[in-house]
Parts: structure tokens; C-alpha cells; sequence
């Protein structure tokens, strides 16, 4: 299997998830002083997953997000300085500071949008991939959403619809453990929620979502099943958030053990990605270093570009509500 | 078509809704219609029927019963560049997908930053008056016109169907049409070419002097038949029929209110907190020193819809109620 | 397994089917000649699920059923004169003439309602089910709902939150086929609807929902399983309606042949418990004449009560609003 | 307790909630919590923290994100004994279970003929104000009040919350309890005892001669700040919390009108069809004689609530804008 990645592949793979990862680690500092409003939901730990599907899609293919759909966004190919100036409510911003965090989106990558709303994603995207397909399209869409959202009915209409007419989709499920502080031993009495994905007529799939190159493999394989109008698959993603539901300390609750994070961070899917490609001899130490200095001076000069950037005049509060 | 314009063609309410559809597909390449049994059924009150052997089942689609699997496909199929006819088999079912309607339909072109438009058409049944009781039979477009982002009409004529299906279609916007079950059989002329009722204009169904009654679907019949027996009291009564109730044509009502001095809304709805209330509030603040009665409100009493006919026939508004409360409120 | 139960019991089932067939027959023609006002969704044909699973309720089980109920309340115990009333709207109907065929209910007898809403029954079985073991009692739940129900995520979420909690209750899924017009085939890309258990972390059966013992025993099972305090089960029972989805004739569509309707028939579960009976000379044909009869004849005074029962008062439409 | 008496105790409404919801639980046996993240974390706002260490696991229960279950469950437990408090974390999220909630929970005892209790308090946090954006700042009680069968309450103080909360625990009825998350970290005097505040009842929080200003939840403060602004313009204001919309106490506020002659409502619900439309109907129905001036209205403007706090701040209501509008409406 791994002898299909090129050298080239793994390193857009790690490109993405190093700006992801520094992306968010800054936007959690900006969020705690207090200098990004509302409420940040930090990626950070999950970036195999979103870099590991988006390898495979272009601009016309879609994805829709969640609450925490910043890695989404930027694996999906999106601006530093636009997504920064959206999160500081700016009128230079995806969304003119009307959305924020939790509604970034960008039409134009074929990015549907974060949702606020748990299992939002699910049905918006079979709408998608009934689009792709109804326009005589190969394009395929792409749902992330979390282990919690797997128990809302939106889920459920959703894949049995995308079941029943075979539609371009893969169901992206990152199965973090969690629902905000509710373990997944509290919310399902399931595993897998791969496993429901024989209820829909899909093909489910579990993957290593702290592995890049596993999530790439799994994830091109339903893809392309998808293109090939073969249908959905249920993509399930083993993964972890490295900070709090919200924000990087968030309630500081007391939900999961010091040691079960720590367990996880051990498998930080960039450091095992970095592993490999030196290990490969593909980027060395040193190279690595350099693309996250790269991609911090980005992060610095888009931060930047936010805060020297207008906010909305009062006037935008109505425009934009209808077409 | 020459005959058709010689002698006016006249449908019942439910072809007009098929005529309607039918045009806005014909117009509308990347048009379709999805719903519960509308193809191969042609919805249980046939109002679809024909069009899956006119249009093939490209443009027609049957769904599971998942009102928000089908609403939220509606909102991402028009995002990504169709223009779905969803269709919501009673509008009871709106708290199924109240979800998708409200905080993503709705909102998704302002969360978005104006990036995103919301071509949806949704058609749903709403009235009661069948028998089919609480479930079965409710008018809940107050709920609607409270969310900022959506449009909703109101036919309540087989003209109007027709012309307010194919404008809100035409809308690039999230419109819903609001259909009433008990006027599937009413016919009225419905010309055979395409014709748009504009978003937003009220009707003037009959003009009168002194008295103005806004009426919604099917209260306009009602309230057209209230204004015969008001004559008798020396009340010649104005009929408007908003046709659209978001964005609403404030200013056609408030003219007539300024020129009649009275007013009285009735709607199918409840009367508590339905729509009634926004219109009777705009009216004395836009009309307040031309008004020499309070704006008097018609609706449904505060109950759920009841099974037995027996129940059901005080349940619904009608012009001897209209004519009742007229009478109460100018003390006649 | 037959060996089990007990003749009395196979006259109890054949009783309740009958008394299911019998009202079921008269209330379509009543509603067909337009005494009986609004929708009628007639119960002929899948008999054999409600008498299977009812025979194992008490009073004090609670069940959910659904816009096809009158047989689910007839098999728990329903009499027939209130039954009727109701359907004519009637005051001394179950529900005062407020509520109808769609609604009819008697809370008395555990029965929470028919609904008219696809799906609305799940989600309160599984908080009848809480409740029973809340308040410390051994009693279960039952949710009949259909195949096309099974598309709802009202279903998802209490099959999901029955399993989390292990609740005392059976998801009895009534699989004739169709959803109003619309075959299963078109409405989900799966056959047994009992495939979507493994999803929620309960045992999913199948059971010939034309055998009326084959529906007990499965029953049976499911239920004392629920009562011993080991969680749900998700009962699949394969069945057929003899008439159209609503009436007799319905709207006259074609989207069943004749020969499938036909097919069925032969498997007429009375007739099938009939058979049985006589071979096991537990009940000749005509001692089971003779309980159609009977029957028929209840049927008719209930219809006399009803037709003969006072319309509600006027001012009845306020009154039960609030408590 | 004798102590508390001496020096009353001060609470913020977070911790007033709490204490109501405990008090609950004390007095009612067959009472529990249900909903997402509200026993091991206490909720994402903190206000049922410590209740599962008081009461255990058999009282509070967290559950998996499922709205339509959650409630369905509320629904089906209460019509079976139990008198469950279903949280809803956000209201903006009641379109996911809108309809267990209208046509379930509202409806069953009518459609029962009257043969099913359903005592369920619903908690949900409402309110615009903390860069939340569109989907976790919505007030929609509008869409409750429309609903035969449930009855609805917004306290504005936490001696409200307590009581209110205490007051639709003891109600054999579906009561909805809308809280404000802008208001959690207010302080005020919350008595140890339980104590009810009847439904239905409203308080003139501010006494007035010549101006009634209905306001509602966080409207309340911003009413009182407006009362204090307009004596510069020789307006005394009487300011009146309904507490308690549905039902709603029509009888106190129609006689302050008759009193003060001229009235203005405000939420901070989306103004178009908000509850405001309703209360400002009925006002002008019941007291149009009295009245110098229109009924005036404040609410949120016709828009999704948008992120930047550089919009939103323009998009809450708030004492400024009450002033303006009393002024626009009087000429001053
Ligand atoms: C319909 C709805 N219910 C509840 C919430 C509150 N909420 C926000 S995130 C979240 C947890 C989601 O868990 P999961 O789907 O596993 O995603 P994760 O946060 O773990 O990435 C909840 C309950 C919401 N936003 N929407
Ligand atoms: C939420 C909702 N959606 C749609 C309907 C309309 N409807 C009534 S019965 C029915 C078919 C139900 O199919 P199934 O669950 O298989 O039950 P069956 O009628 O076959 O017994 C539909 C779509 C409804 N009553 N409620
Ligand atoms: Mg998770
Ligand atoms: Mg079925």
C-alpha cells in the first residue's frame, strides 16, 4: 500500500497538518488574551485526519465542517490572513465577521462551512453530492463530524439517504472520544461507529487517525469508490484533541486523565508523520524545522493582517440576508 | 394556447400547484423536485402528478421519511447550484426539520458573509378542517416569519398558486409556500402561460370604504362572505389578501387602514402569537390617528387542532365569526 | 421451542387477531361509506405482531404505537365501544372525540397513544422505559413503529439512548414493506431493518411477523431479556397491510402488483393460526367460526354505542389544554 | 437560616438556578435532570455543578446529543409518572426537537381527551451578547407562546430564577424556562427557603405615572436604565416584567397602560413577529381609548445575529435604543 505515496504526497500531507497545528496553537494563545471573541474549538491532535482526506479533493469537490473546522478549512486550502481576520470579527474576513469560528466557510474551496449546529454537516453534504451528481459532475463531498454527532437523527437521514441513492459522499467521522466532557462510553454503547454503517448500506471503515499516511490510504480508497459512483462509505478516524472541548484549558474540567492525554500526545500524528519522513530520509530534522519556522512567520504576518484590518461598518448588520 | 386566452382556462387549486411546478421545471434546468412519495405517488394530495412521466425521475425524487435529511439536502443542493423544490408533506412536520429550516437554510447566506445563495422552494399543507386532527392540521407560518433569511407565501386562490410557486422559485432566496388542504378542489382561472405574482405585493381582493379585513388563505373566502353580510350594518368592507407574509406589503394595508379608519386580521393560525399580532401591531403604529377602533385579530382558539368535527367546526375561523367580532368591536 | 406455550395461550393470540381483523374490517367500511370522519389506517394483515407481542404485557407495560394503531390497542386490551366512539368523534370515546383514530389511547391500559407523527413513538417508549426503572418497577416498554419509520432520527436517537442506558425496552419494528407508497427498496438501501441494531449495542432479530408464534416467541425473549434488566432489543417483524396505506382502496395506486398482495394473503396469519389450531385439535373451524362470530357480534353492539354516543359539547374545545 | 434571614443571602443567577433546580429535586422524589453535559460537568454554564455529587447518578443523568430523544424521553417519562427536567444547552437548538416539543409534549394531554399529565421543565439558555454568532444567541420563545399546551417563563433576576424555576417544577404542565447567558454572573438577593413565583403573575418592578414599558429577561435592566434616562424628558416610567409569557398576565399590564396612557415593549427576540407583536396587539385592544400614542416596539432587527462584536453591539436592544424609540414615538 504505502508504495503508492510519493515523497511529494507526504510532504503536502505534513505541509497542511504543520499549518494547521500552528494555526491553531497560535489562535488558542490569541483566544486567551482575550484578543479573539466567542468561542474557539482548537484541532489541534486531529490534523492527520483533515490533511489525510483533503490530499485527495480539488476546489469543486466539497466538504462540510463542524465546530471545530479550522483544520478543515485550512487543509481545504484556506487563507491565513481571511481565516484570522474572520475569528477577530473583521471585515476582511471569509465571512465579513458575520460568521466567526464556528460558521467559517469558503465557498470558493468548496468549504460548505463550520457549523455551530452538532450533525448540521451530514445532511448539507449529501445535498452537495446529490448536487455534484444531479449536475453531471465527478465531484464528491466530504462530512466531518465527531463520534457525539454520530447520535443525532441528522446523521442517520442523512447516510440512509446517501445509502439509498449511492450518492458521492464519505461520511468523515473523527472519533475523538469525546462529546464535549462525555466520554463515548457515555453517549453510545458502540465502539466503532463504523459499525453503523451496515444499517446504511455502506461499506465502514476503521483507521488510525493519528496516521496520516493510513488516513490518506483509507480515505482515496472511499473517494475514489465514491467518484466511481459506487457510493458512500462510513470513514471512521481514531483520534484524540490534544486541548479542551473549547479553547486550550477551556472549563478546566476534570473529564479524562493527565495520563490518557499524555498517552495520546505520545502519538502526535505530526511527530509520528516527522518520524517517517526521516526515517525515509525524505525531510530531516532540520527541513522539518524550517517548514514550521515558514509556516510561523505566515501565521505571524496573517495575525498581523487581522488586527490592522477594518471591522464590519454598522451598515453590514443587514446586508447579506437575503440574495 | 389562441382558445386558451378566448375562453379562460379554469383549474382547480390543485392543478394549479402542478401547472406551477411544472412550469419552474420546464424553466429551470437545475430544478428538481424530492419529497415523501411525490413521484411515484405524486404526493398523496396529487398535486405532483404527471410530472414524474413528463420529467423522468432525474427531476423527481422519492425519499425516505426524514424530514431533515431532506431539508438539509435541499439547503446543500441549492448552495452548490440547484434550485430543489423540497417538498414538506404537512406542514405539521416543520418541527422535524426546524433545524435545517432555521439555522442553516436560513442563515447560512449571512453566516457566510453573503457567499452562499438559498434557491429553495419548499411546498407544504398546511389547514385544518379534514378531520385529520392536532397533527395533521396546523398553520405555523408565524413560526417562519420570524426567521430572519426565509420567505413564505400564502396562495389562496388557484391564480395565486400557480404565480407564487413560480416567483418564489424564480427567488434566490428560501421561500416557502404555504398550500391549504381544504382548497385543493376550489377552481378559479389559471392562464396556460407562465406568470409571476411578484414577492411582496398584497391583493386587493375587494375594495371597500369603510372597513379593511386581512385575511390570509384560506380566510380570504371567509372574509369575502363576511363582507356581504357586513353590508347589512352599513360597513362596506376591503378585502387584502398579503399573498406573501414575509416580506410583507405593510404598506398596501396601511393605506386602506388610513382611508377605512378600522381594521380587522384573520388568519387560520392560533390567535395567540400568530401572525396576526405583527400586522395588527404595524398597523397602529403606522395608522394610529387614523384608527376609530382598535385592530381587531381572528384566529384559531387556543387549543390544539381537535379530532371530532363536532369540535373542529368552532375550531376554525369563518365569516360568521368575522362578522362577530367586527360587530364587538365597533359595538354594533 | 412450541413446546412452550400453551394452548390457552395460541386461543389467546387467535382471539386478539381476530378481534383486530374483525373491528378493523368494520371500521373501513364505515369509514368508506363516510360515518367515520378523517384517516383510518387499517391494522388487516399484520395481526400477528401486535397479538404476539401484547400476550406478555400487563396493564402496567407501557407500548407506543403508531398512525396504524387500533390493533396495537385492541391486542392491549382496548374495548371496542370506546374504540369506536373515539373513531367517530364522539364524547365518550378514549380521547373525548379530541384525538381520533391518529391519537387514540388508553393511558389505563399502558397504551401511550397511536401517533400521527412517523417516528414519534420511540422516543417516548424509551422515556416510559426510564421511567419504569426510575420509579423501580419491572416494567418494559414496547415501540411498534414501520419500516419507513426506521428512516427516522427520532428512531436513531432512542434506539441509541436505549442502548446507552440498557432500558427495559423492545423496539418492535413492523417491516410490511412500504411507507405509504414507497417500497423499502426505495425508501433504504438495507433489507433487514433489524441490521441497524449492531449500531446501537443491542441484539437485532428477525421474525416472521405472519406467524403469530414465531412473534410470540421472539417476543417472549426480547421482553423477559428487557425485564431482567439486560437491555433492548430490536425486533424485526416481516409483514404485509392488506389494504391500501389509508382506507380500504386509498388513493387506488399502483405500487404493489396484485399477485404481491396475493402472495401475502395466502399467508393470511389468521388463517395460518387456524390451520394450526386444527391440526392440533386445539380449535375446530367451526369453534373458530364461532369466535368470529362472537366477535362480529361485539363489533356490532360497539358500533350501536358509538353511533348512538353524544357528540362533545362545544365547550369541550378548551378544556383539556392544560392540566 | 435565621441568620439568612438577618442578612438576606446574595447569589448570582447561575448559583440561583442551581439552587432552584436542587430544591426541586429535595421536594420532589420522582423528579431528575436529564441532558447533555449536565452531570459530570454541571452544564457548560455551570448551573447544575454539585448536584451530582448531592443527589447521585440516579437524578442526573448526562446524555448522548440527541435533542428529539432527549425530549421525546422528557415526554414519554412524564406521561408515565416522572416529572423530568430536560435541559436544552442552547435554545437555538429547539428546531431539533420542536416537534416532540409541539406536537408530543404540547399536545398529548389535549389529544389524550385529557388523560395524560405532562409535568416537564425544560431549561435552555437563550441571548445574544457573547460573540456566539448565529446559532448560540437566539431568544425564540415567540415560537413556544404560539403553542397550545406549553407555558413559558423568562426570569431577569436570579430571586426569578429561583422561583420560577421552583414554580414550573410544581406545574403539572410542560413549562419552559428560558434563561439569558449574559446574566449568569449577576448578583442578588435569593432566599434559602423555597418560594414560589406563581406563573402567570407579572411584577411592576419600577412604578410609574405616565409611560408603561413592558420588557422582558435581560430587557428588564436595560428598561430600568432607559426609566432613569427618560425623566429628562418628564417621563416617569412604569416598567413591568411579565416574568411569565404564556400566560400571559394581560391584566396588570393593560391597567398600567390605562394608567400612564402610553406604553412600549421590548425583547430581545428578533422584533418582527416576536412576542412584542402580541402583547402590543393585545395592549390596543383592550386599551386603545387610553392611548395618546402607537404601542412602540424594540427588538433585534430582521437579521441573523452576527459574530462581530463590532455588528452585534448593534443588533441587541439596549436602554439607548428604548430611549430613541420612546422619543421617535412621542416627537421629543
Ligand atoms: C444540535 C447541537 N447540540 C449540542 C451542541 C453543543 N455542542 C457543541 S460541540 C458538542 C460536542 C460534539 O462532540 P463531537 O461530535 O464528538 O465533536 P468534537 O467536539 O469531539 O470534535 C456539543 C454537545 C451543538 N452545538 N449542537
Ligand atoms: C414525521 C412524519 N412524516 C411523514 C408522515 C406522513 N406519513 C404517514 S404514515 C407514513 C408512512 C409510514 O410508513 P411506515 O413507518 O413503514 O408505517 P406503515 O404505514 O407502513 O405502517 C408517512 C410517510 C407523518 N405522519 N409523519
Ligand atoms: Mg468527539
Ligand atoms: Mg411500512
Amino acid at each position: 500500500m504505502t508504495a503508492q505515496i510519493s515523497d511529494q504526497t507526504l510532504l503536502d500531507l505534513h505541509h497542511r497538518m504543520v499549518r494547521i497545528r500552528i494555526f491553531e496553537e497560535t489562535a488558542g494563545k490569541l483566544m486567551e488574551d482575550g484578543k479573539i471573541p466567542g468561542a474557539l474549538h482548537l484541532y489541534v491532535g486531529q490534523e492527520a485526519v483533515a490533511a489525510g482526506v483533503m490530499v485527495h479533493l480539488g476546489n469543486d469537490d466539497w466538504i462540510t465542517s463542524t465546530h471545530r473546522g479550522h483544520g478543515h478549512l485550512i487543509a481545504k486550502g484556506g487563507a491565513f490572513d481571511r481565516m484570522f481576520a474572520e475569528l477577530y470579527g473583521k471585515a476582511t474576513g471569509y465571512c465579513k465577521g458575520k460568521g466567526g469560528s464556528m460558521h467559517i466557510c469558503a465557498m470558493e474551496l468548496g468549504m460548505l462551512g463550520a457549523n455551530g449546529i452538532v450533525g448540521g454537516g451530514p445532511p448539507l453534504a449529501v445535498g452537495a453530492a446529490f448536487s455534484s451528481r444531479f449536475r453531471k459532475t465527478s465531484n464528491v463531498a466530504c462530512t466531518f463530524f465527531g463520534d457525539g454527532a454520530s447520535n443525532e437523527g441528522a446523521f442517520h437521514e442523512a447516510a440512509n439517504m446517501a445509502g439509498l441513492y449511492k450518492l458521492p459522499v464519505v461520511f468523515v467521522c473523527e472519533n475523538n472520544g469525546f462529546g464535549e466532557y462525555t466520554a463515548q462510553a457515555n453517549h453510545q454503547a458502540i465502539v466503532d461507529v463504523a459499525d453503523r454503517a451496515a444499517g446504511y448500506g455502506m461499506p465502514g471503515v476503521v483507521v488510525d487517525g493519528m496516521d496520516a499516511v493510513a488516513v490518506y490510504e483509507a480515505a482515496g480508497e472511499a473517494i475514489e469508490r465514491a467518484r466511481r459512483g459506487e457510493g458512500p462509505t462510513l470513514l471512521e478516524c481514531k483520534t484524540y484533541r490534544f486541548y479542551d472541548h473549547v479553547g486550550v484549558r477551556g472549563m478546566g474540567l476534570s473529564y479524562r486523565s493527565d495520563d490518557e492525554v499524555a498517552r495520546w500526545k505520545e502519538r502526535d500524528p505530526i511527530k509520528l508523520l516527522e518520524a517517517r519522513l526521516a526515517e525515509h530520509e525524505i525531510l530531516s530534522p532540520d527541513q522539518a524545522r524550517a517548514v514550521h519556522d515558514e509556516v510561523t512567520r505566515e501565521v505571524e504576518q496573517a495575525v498581523a493582517y487581522a488586527e490592522s484590518s477594518p471591522l464590519p461598518e454598522p451598515d453590514a448588520l443587514l446586508e447579506d440576508v437575503y440574495a | 394556447m389562441a382558445e386558451a386566452q378566448a375562453a379562460p382556462r379554469k383549474l382547480p387549486y390543485v392543478a394549479a400547484i402542478t401547472d406551477g411546478v411544472r412550469q419552474v421545471l420546464k424553466e429551470q434546468e437545475n430544478a428538481f423536485v424530492i419529497g415523501e412519495d411525490v413521484a411515484g405517488a405524486g404526493s398523496v394530495y396529487g398535486y405532483y402528478k404527471g410530472l414524474l412521466e413528463e420529467f423522468g425521475p432525474e427531476r423527481i425524487y422519492d425519499t425516505p421519511i426524514s424530514e431533515e435529511g431532506i431539508m438539509g439536502l435541499g439547503a446543500g443542493a441549492a448552495a452548490t447550484g440547484c434550485r430543489p423544490i423540497v417538498d414538506l408533506m404537512f406542514m405539521d412536520f416543520i418541527g422535524e426539520c426546524m433545524d435545517e429550516i432555521a439555522n442553516q437554510l436560513a442563515k447560512m447566506r449571512y453566516m457566510f458573509g453573503g457567499h452562499a445563495r438559498l434557491p429553495v422552494t419548499v411546498l407544504t399543507m398546511a389547514g385544518a378542517g379534514a378531520s385529520l386532527a392536532a397533527q395533521h392540521s396546523q398553520s405555523l407560518e408565524a413560526w417562519l416569519c420570524h426567521v430572519p433569511g426565509l420567505k413564505v407565501v400564502m396562495p389562496s386562490t388557484p391564480y395565486d398558486a400557480k404565480g407564487l410557486i413560480i416567483a418564489a422559485a424564480r427567488d434566490d432566496n428560501p421561500v416557502f409556500v404555504v398550500l391549504n388542504k381544504t382548497m385543493l378542489a376550489m377552481t378559479g382561472e389559471v392562464p396556460e402561460e407562465a406568470y409571476e405574482i411578484p414577492l411582496g405585493e398584497a391583493n386587493v381582493v375587494r375594495t371597500g370604504r369603510n372597513y379593511t379585513i386581512v385575511a390570509t388563505s384560506r380566510m380570504v373566502h371567509e372574509a369575502l362572505k363576511a363582507a356581504e353580510q357586513l353590508k347589512a350594518f352599513d360597513i362596506d368592507a376591503e378585502v387584502i389578501d398579503p399573498r406573501t407574509l414575509q416580506p410583507f406589503d405593510t404598506g398596501t394595508v396601511v393605506a386602506s387602514v388610513k382611508k377605512t379608519h378600522r381594521a380587522l386580521v384573520v388568519h387560520e393560525a392560533v390567535r395567540t402569537g400568530g401572525l396576526g399580532a405583527e400586522i395588527a401591531a404595524c398597523i397602529q403604529e403606522e395608522a394610529f390617528d387614523y384608527l376609530d377602533a382598535p385592530v381587531a385579530r381572528v384566529g384559531a382558539p387556543f387549543s390544539p387542532v381537535p379530532f371530532s368535527p363536532a369540535l373542529e367546526a368552532h375550531y376554525v375561523p369563518n365569516a360568521e365569526r368575522i362578522v362577530a367580532e367586527v360587530r364587538k368591536q365597533l359595538g354594533l
